[in-house]
């Protein structure tokens, strides 16, 4: 009868372990500012955003070399969601309400973005977003940082109208929002210019496909009908490695039907022998071996913090590079870590990006940024083989999708994330 | 009833039961008649089908052809094992089952012949005639003294006993015993012979059982089986006497 | 010995410290300020009450696992559909304040072009439809999948593999967009549960104090079951199945009966889960979620619903301590953790100590079984 | 040669690139006329400008000058071994072994220009198919009689009007049957689109045409140009429908093929997990991680003779077997002896103890080697693949399978013909019989385990060719694996085997007409269901056996 008391105490002593919080030195709160990365470290998605854990640790490393901020030290907390999504939501609290940090940099998933984004807007903090997405988001509190659709998927398909003159168009991507919007932005983009139903194939795939013989064999088949094709892949992480090394072993050369990947970088690659792979394509807004001096030094940097000298860099990286500059001038500008100020101060602010280019904040938050099209090398880097002449501005709604064509971000003036520029109200399309 | 031609009015009656596994034939036309409050004895060495004879009778395997038929009205080779156990046949496994997690009382309890059905169950309170008749049973396998404990910590001649309690809880008109003097002390083996005898004054008993004294204490017709049909059939003295059970059993 | 009572002691401490959660906590949460030493913060409050939906789902584990020996690896899909049908509740309840501002769609519907609200969305803007589809859809799967295996007799490992193989298929349906629950990113940016704001502080104590009630009803639901002589068949069944069916019980029914009503419990829980974490998506169907489930229980104490609840929420807490404190290791944590607790203490915690205190008592008092049982005889 | 490398030599790049085709065409026509120096001056000029466009013209004036080093050179620009020195615009061929010489003469480079900061000749896929189409255009007066035939073949899908003389003068010099047909396919090809054709020569070119009976055939007869004749229509039509009727068998063949392909990827995935799950009762939750470390083990194993014997480096992939078996082997003995061995008798709690070793060989490996995935190399003779009538069989599948096959055969010699293979019989039937028989149980419990995990490392050989070599690899497998035993009846080797290739075939029939996921939900519920209908898998142990 008493047997189960001794469990209860157990857990009493748990939860009053738990109540008492994680051993977070309130006094140091004072002098410190505390950035936190919410990024998983274990499960599916630790494959990408390990990496994006590095170079924020690197980032605040270097700048409290430099001082700091506001004359105080950079302290990073760092927690694991775990690739789980709800879980991004509790972190993203726990970050927020018990380490009190100033700002989060994290996410790699739409869901979790989507997870913690009503945690951010009710604890009013600020999330830099480092990945390309599908778009159709505003929101005040967070900063998208990664390309929209607008800014990688459009001028890849230009380029390869033009340079490559493809005719006909297999969308092929894996089943969740970013693939469905991007191909759904597509497929009006390309009837608009001209091409036809049946010239386009689109399919999608769980994640995490492994056993591609029968989709590549398809691609194979829609590639014979005597026009030039083109693969458009939005396929997502794991599912890229069997489905290049099927592609070069059914021998699908980039020379016939090219595939443009916009989901595929250096970090991907690491794990394929590229040999086969020579000449497929991808389109980013910074690639590894972008000659610049800017990108020399973050690159010496990255190799000699990691201490691996083979240590690639990718473009999420080069987001965060990117966010976490401005948010250092925002901070300074605005004289404090104040969410509200900082929102208020990051539109406008502007910061060198790693390929030549200056970024700019953009008041829908979302930043300009070139366009590079890259081709894949032996060596697993990219040949860049276009590269947009001015930046391209990030359209957080896009222009080709019905639902959202009237819609405008504005955080400056307006004030508003889906304000309907038909209606002149802000709330979406109405009713 | 008219089965295999002939009016039957027998309690159990197998005619002509074949089971195959794999090719292997378990039962070979096996045929078998036990009566009304009649005491049957099987002998028979290993493999000769008095095992799955018992799991044709209780529902638990499908003979691939023959009859099985109890109380000359129900078809037994339709029936599963809980519709057979509700008609009113009862089985003991030749290793002691009960639930050794419950209470001597709580096995008794669950055995009780009651409405089987799932929510009946679930809202049935033990009512005064039920706690009479668990303090009866218990009394009759002399287990009243541990009514409390658990079945698990009984010694292996009570488990037996204890499993014997159940099948009476169940009231069967037939219970079908495997091997109950398994493992048991001589005194234990003489008590478990009276206890068969007393039950069979009122119910049909069929025991499987490879001790010889203990067959012959039991004092039954005897069905002597092999290779899955029946070699001899008769009182113990007669059916040791036959050449060949001499021959395939008792001999070696 | 107190297992066959309704409620011993330790059942009773338990209530009593839920219940006394459910008032404690959102008090200490809304009335203390925020820099007093009991105050519960703001991120602990749905914190735990995420702990005590799972510690539901692991009463409905235990019942069946614990009680009726059914492994089921696919527990998890009853709790992400009672989850889903809540979440549909509160997407209905977003009504024009989603991005696109559509007062009949949710978002990713707008955003598939989908013209108009498919016919397994309708009712769902009323909360008792979707209260009553919280538990009545799992219950109805867990029946069908369960008629069909219980009357063909899977049992054991055979059982556990197609219940994950199930909640495998369910994942991959759902994560489907073509299916109409949202795909990958679930179902999510909930604003109002039966009007109340689900950000305010307030609803989100009401949520944890209902979580708490459900939590403490469902013990009482399922130690009623496992005290009623339905229990002790279960028990039977586990322990010897072919013995109870040959003395007449229909064993797949009961099986059925106690899978059905874990699934609803289950279904229950996941529609509390769902408000307080804010998301629903495909990867609660995943079949680690399962596994992990079937792990509190082993943790706390297989067969003692207590502990059943208990090891949810210890090694919950622990997940949340470690991913904070040990970010790149924790991994090693928990697994050594559960290679450790089936090595040492099989019985789990709760079993641990029962043994413990077991033995001291032996120590202390030689003849405490003749007491045991004399103090529990009047009670029957 | 490979159907793949025939693929890939294109002739005429598509007939999309309008000016340059002309510009190629013309070069062909005038093949016989001699290399004249100052043009191939020019045309080695054009690859210093750094623009793709020069790139492009360079490569057509090169064809034009048709010099005897002509496809080295084109072969060097392809393969980003084509430089040049800034300042003199001196042409130079990098060689493999790291050489350069001169493109003009084909002499070794001087040290002075050598030593000069050189610039590679950019390419990009418009240049490769410019370089392809170059090389097939030097290709059709190869010495080599079946790169005459490629190059007519790539004629065949291009049906380039313009390369209709080149063919016709090619035609008549050939001698070799194999280019000889082939080229008169192409010619036939060409024929069949060309709207001035007499149409008695359009229906014969129709017939071969469709006697070829590939995608490329169907391609064409498809695209007739509007406005032909109706008799030439008309057996255009027949002609498709007679491949149709083929490819429709064709098709089923190849998905065929693939079912089998990710059957025995499941048998491989699967086979160690009938060991020690389905032998020996242990629920192994991670065997996928024994898949995992396999694939480390091969790559780690690569990466080793890469640095220390390059000149084994073909044969690493077969050396990496061992390695693997050996690796994850002892892993599996390791396990077996500090937590499984406790648990016999207990087979769901092997599933939790199991469950919480996965999680730390996971991690251990993501702490090790990174959570990236590594690459590990497709050795050449796994390269490419084989096509036999319409239906193309990669080499690295046809590898699997037999592999496959081969680690089945070997287990199954391994459990029948050696006492080893009978003491763990005799162990897992009875295990008090066979220690009282003086079988070290113990020991045998531990090489058993050891011996599923080393199978799975195996697999994780080859796995390694298909998936990512990431920490997350076993996660993938370990349902499947789960389901495949259980469906073939588990502690049935043969079951296994039948239950692995059913579920792959059936998921690849059911692709096509389903899609990858309804197709694997559908496969789902179909086992479901299997298992109901047959609670104890494919290939049942019956009698009374089981119910101990």
């Amino acid at each position: 009868m008493r047997t189960f008391l001794g469990g209860l105490a157990a857990a009493g002593a748990m939860a009053a372990a738990l109540l008492t919080g994680a051993p977070a030195p309130a006094a140091a709160a004072d002098d410190t500012i505390k950035v936190g990365i919410l990024h998983s470290l274990s499960g599916t998605m630790a494959i990408s955003e390990t990496t994006l854990k590095d170079a924020m640790l690197m980032l605040i490393d270097e700048q409290n070399k430099k001082g700091g901020v506001l004359g105080k030290k950079l302290e990073p907390v760092v927690v694991d969601p775990a690739s789980n999504w709800p879980l991004f939501a509790e972190k993203a609290r726990e970050l927020i309400t018990k380490d009190k940090v100033a700002v989060v940099f994290g996410c790699w998933t739409s869901v979790s973005r989507k997870s913690v984004l009503p945690v951010f807007k009710e604890l009013n903090s600020i999330l830099f977003y480092p990945v390309q997405y599908e778009g159709e988001e505003s929101e005040r509190n967070v900063f998208y940082t990664g390309a929209a659709p607008n800014q990688q998927a459009i001028p890849a398909v230009d380029y390869l109208m033009k340079e490559e003159e493809v005719q006909r168009w297999v969308l092929a991507g894996t089943d969740y929002v970013y693939p469905r919007t991007t191909n759904k932005i597509l497929e009006a983009y390309l009837k608009a210019k001209g091409v036809k139903d049946e010239d386009i194939m689109i399919n999608y795939t769980p994640f995490g496909h492994s056993d591609w013989q029968t989709i590549v064999s398809d691609i194979k088949k829609f590639g014979s009908a005597g026009k030039k094709t083109a693969v458009v892949s939005t396929i997502n992480g794991d599912a890229n490695v069997p489905f290049y090394k099927e592609l070069g072993n059914q021998g699908v050369k980039a020379t016939d039907i090219p595939v443009v990947a916009f989901s595929v970088g250096e970090e991907e690659l690491a794990g394929i022998d590229t040999a086969p792979l020579v000449g497929h394509l991808a389109a980013w807004n910074y690639f590894e071996s972008v000659e610049t001096p800017e990108n020399k030094a973050f690159i010496d940097q990255w190799r000699a913090f990691t201490r691996n000298p083979k240590r690639v860099t990718n473009d999420p990286m080069e987001a965060h590079y990117i966010g976490f500059n401005m948010w250092v001038k925002a901070v300074e500008k605005a004289g404090t870590t104040d969410p509200d100020k900082v929102i208020d101060a990051l539109p406008g602010t502007e910061q060198a990006n790693l390929t030549g280019g200056v970024s700019k904040m953009l008041p829908n938050h979302h930043i300009t940024k070139p366009v590079l099209i890259g081709e894949i090398r032996d060596d697993g880097q990219f040949d860049v083989v276009s590269k947009t002449d001015e930046l391209v501005a990030g359209d957080a709604w896009s222009d080709f999708l019905p639902g959202s064509k009237d819609l405008e971000a504005d955080w400056v003036d307006l004030k508003c994330g889906n304000y309907n520029a038909k209606t002149k109200k802000c709330g979406g399309q109405g009713s | 009833m008219v089965i295999g031609g002939r009016t039957t009015n027998a309690l159990l009656y197998l005619d002509n039961v074949s089971v195959t596994f794999d090719g292997f034939r378990a039962l070979n036309g096996l045929s078998l008649s036990i009566d009304h409050a009649e005491m049957r004895a099987i002998i028979g060495p290993n493999g000769a089908g008095k095992t799955t004879m018992m799991d044709v009778i209780t529902g638990k395997t499908r003979p691939n052809s023959g009859e099985a038929v109890f109380e000359a009205s129900h078809d037994l080779t339709r029936l599963d094992e809980a519709a057979i156990a509700e008609l009113g046949i009862g089985r003991k496994f030749q290793t002691p089952t009960v639930f050794e997690m419950h209470t001597v009382e709580d096995n008794i309890l669950l055995a009780l012949k009651t409405d089987r059905r799932p929510f009946p169950v679930l809202f049935s309170r033990r009512t005064p005639p039920e706690k009479e008749r668990i303090d009866a049973l218990l009394e009759r396998v002399r287990l009243t003294g541990h009514r409390h404990r658990l079945a698990g910590e009984l010694s292996h001649g009570q488990k037996q006993w204890l499993e014997i309690g159940m099948l009476l809880a169940q009231e069967p008109k037939l219970l079908l015993v495997d091997e109950p003097a398994a493992g048991m002390t001589d005194q234990e083996t003489a008590d478990t012979a009276d206890l068969l005898r007393e039950i069979a004054k009122t119910r049909s008993v069929v025991v499987v059982e490879h001790d010889m004294t203990f067959v012959r204490d039991l004092g039954v017709k005897v069905t002597c089986l092999h290779e899955g049909s029946v070699l001899a059939e008769g009182s113990l003295d007669a059916v040791s006497s036959n050449e060949r059970v001499i021959e395939v059993y008792l001999g070696r | 010995m107190s297992r066959y009572r309704f409620l011993d002691a330790a059942g009773l401490i338990f209530l009593g410290v839920v219940l006394a959660m459910a008032v404690l906590v959102p008090a200490s949460n809304l009335l203390l300020p925020p820099d007093s030493a009991l105050h519960v913060s703001d991120y602990l409050v749905p914190l735990l009450g995420k702990y005590l939906a799972f510690a539901m789902l692991a009463l409905a584990l235990d019942l069946v696992w614990g009680y009726c020996g059914i492994l089921s690896l696919g527990h998890g899909a009853f709790f992400a559909l009672g989850g889903y049908a809540m979440g549909m509740y509160l997407m209905r309840q977003i009504g024009p304040r989603g991005v696109y501002g559509n007062p009949v769609l949710p978002d990713f519907m707008v955003f598939l072009n989908w013209q108009e609200l498919p016919w397994f969305w309708l009712g769902f803007d009323q909360f008792w439809f979707a209260a009553l589809m919280a538990i009545l859809v799992p219950g109805a799967l867990a029946f069908c999948f369960g008629w069909f295996a219980f009357r063909s007799r899977v049992t054991g490992v055979y059982l556990s593999i197609i219940t994950q193989a199930m909640t495998f298929a369910l994942m991959l349906a759902f994560f489907r967009n073509d299916m109409g629950f949202g795909g990958n990113n679930g179902l999510t940016d909930f604003k109002e549960i039966l009007g109340f704001s689900v950000q305010a502080p307030e609803t989100r104590a009401a949520l944890f104090a209902a979580t708490a009630v459900a939590l403490a009803l469902s013990y009482l639901l399922c130690r009623w079951v496992v005290t009623s002589k339905l229990g002790k068949v279960v028990v039977a069944v586990r322990d010897a199945e072919s013995r109870t069916r040959f003395i007449g019980y229909r064993v797949e029914n009961y099986k059925l009966l106690v899978f059905t009503l874990s699934a609803m419990l289950a279904g229950v829980a996941g529609a509390l889960y769902v408000p307080q974490v804010g998301i629903i998506n495909p990867s609660e169907f995943a079949p680690a979620n399962s596994i992990e489930a079937v792990i509190w229980v082993a943790v706390g104490g297989r067969g003692t619903l207590l502990g059943a609840a208990l090891g949810a929420f210890l090694v919950n807490a622990g997940k949340t301590w470690f991913t904070g404190v040990l970010p790149d290791l924790w991994l090693f944590a928990l697994g050594g953790l559960f290679v450790a607790t089936t090595l040492l203490i099989p019985k789990g915690v709760v079993g641990a100590v029962t043994d413990l205190l077991g033995v001291r008592r032996k120590s202390e008092l030689p003849a405490a079984q003749s007491i045991v049982a004399a103090a529990k005889s009047p009670a029957e | 040669m490979t159907g793949q490398t025939m693929r890939s030599i294109r002739f005429f790049g598509g007939g999309r690139c309008g000016a340059l085709l002309l510009l190629l065409g013309l070069a062909l026509c005038a093949l016989a006329a001699p290399a004249r120096a100052d043009a191939l001056d020019d045309a080695l000029a054009g690859f210093t400008a750094d623009k793709y466009d020069d790139t492009e013209k360079a490569i057509a004036a090169l064809v034009a000058a048709a010099p005897p080093n002509g496809a080295e050179i084109l072969a060097a620009l392809g393969s980003g071994r084509l430089a040049y020195e800034p300042e003199s615009r001196t042409v130079l061929v990098r060689h493999a072994d790291g050489k350069l010489s001169l493109a003009r003469t084909g002499e070794p480079a001087s040290a002075e220009i050598a030593g000069k900061p050189l610039k590679t000749v950019r390419v990009n896929n418009r240049i490769r198919r410019a370089v392809e189409a170059g090389s097939g255009a030097f290709a059709l007066r190869a010495p080599d009689p079946a790169k005459r035939a490629a190059a007519a073949r790539a004629v065949f899908r291009s049906r380039e009007a313009a390369a209709l003389p080149a063919i016709e003068a090619a035609l008549a010099a050939e001698t070799d049957a194999g280019a000889r047909a082939a080229l008169e396919q192409a010619r036939a090809a060409i024929i069949v689109s060309k709207p001035d054709a007499p149409e008695a020569e359009r229906i014969a070119a129709v017939d071969a045409v469709a006697a070829a009976g590939d995608q490329d055939a169907l391609a064409i007869l498809n695209s007739l140009p509007a406005g032909s004749p109706q008799a030439v229509n008309d057996a255009a039509a027949a002609g498709i429908a007679k491949i149709e009727r083929w490819r429709s068998i064709a098709n089923l063949i190849q998905n065929l093929v693939y079912g089998v392909s990710l059957g025995s990827v499941l048998l491989l995935a699967a086979i160690g997990l009938a060991i020690t799950f389905g032998v020996m009762g242990v629920i192994n939750m991670a065997h996928g991680e024994m898949v995992m470390i396999g694939a480390y083990a091969t790559f780690l194993t690569q990466n080793l003779i890469r640095a220390h014997a390059p000149a084994l480096d073909g044969a690493s992939l077969l050396i990496a077997i061992p390695v693997a078996f050996l690796v994850a082997g002892a892993v599996g003995v390791a396990i077996e002896r500090t937590v499984i061995r406790f648990l016999y008798g207990r087979p769901l709690e092997t599933l939790l103890a199991t469950w919480g070793v996965s999680l730390i060989l996971q991690q251990a490996v993501r702490t090790l080697f990174g959570p990236s995935n590594r690459e590990v190399q497709t050795p050449d003779w796994l390269q490419g693949s084989i096509e036999i009538l319409g239906v193309s069989l990669t080499l690295n599948r046809i590898a699997i399978v037999l592999f496959a096959l081969l680690v089945f055969a070997g287990l199954q010699l391994l459990l029948r013909r050696t006492s080893l293979g009978l003491q763990v019989r005799a162990v897992t039937q009875n295990r008090r019989m066979a220690g009282s028989m003086g079988i070290r149980t113990a020991r045998i419990d531990a090489l058993t385990f050891g011996l599923g995990s080393g199978v799975a490392g195996v697999a994780g050989v080859a796995l390694s060719q298909i998936d990512n070599v990431s920490p997350n690899l076993g996660q993938g497998y370990i349902i499947d694996s789960f389901l495949v035993v259980v469906f073939g009846g588990v502690g049935n080797l043969w079951g296994t085997l039948v239950g692995a290739l059913s579920i792959g075939v059936a998921n690849k029939l059911l692709e096509p007409w389903a899609g990858a996921v309804l197709g694997k939900i559908v496969l789902l519920v179909a086992i479901i269901l299997f298992i109901q209908k047959k609670p104890r898998g494919l290939f049942a142990l019956k009698g009374r056996a089981v119910e101990a």
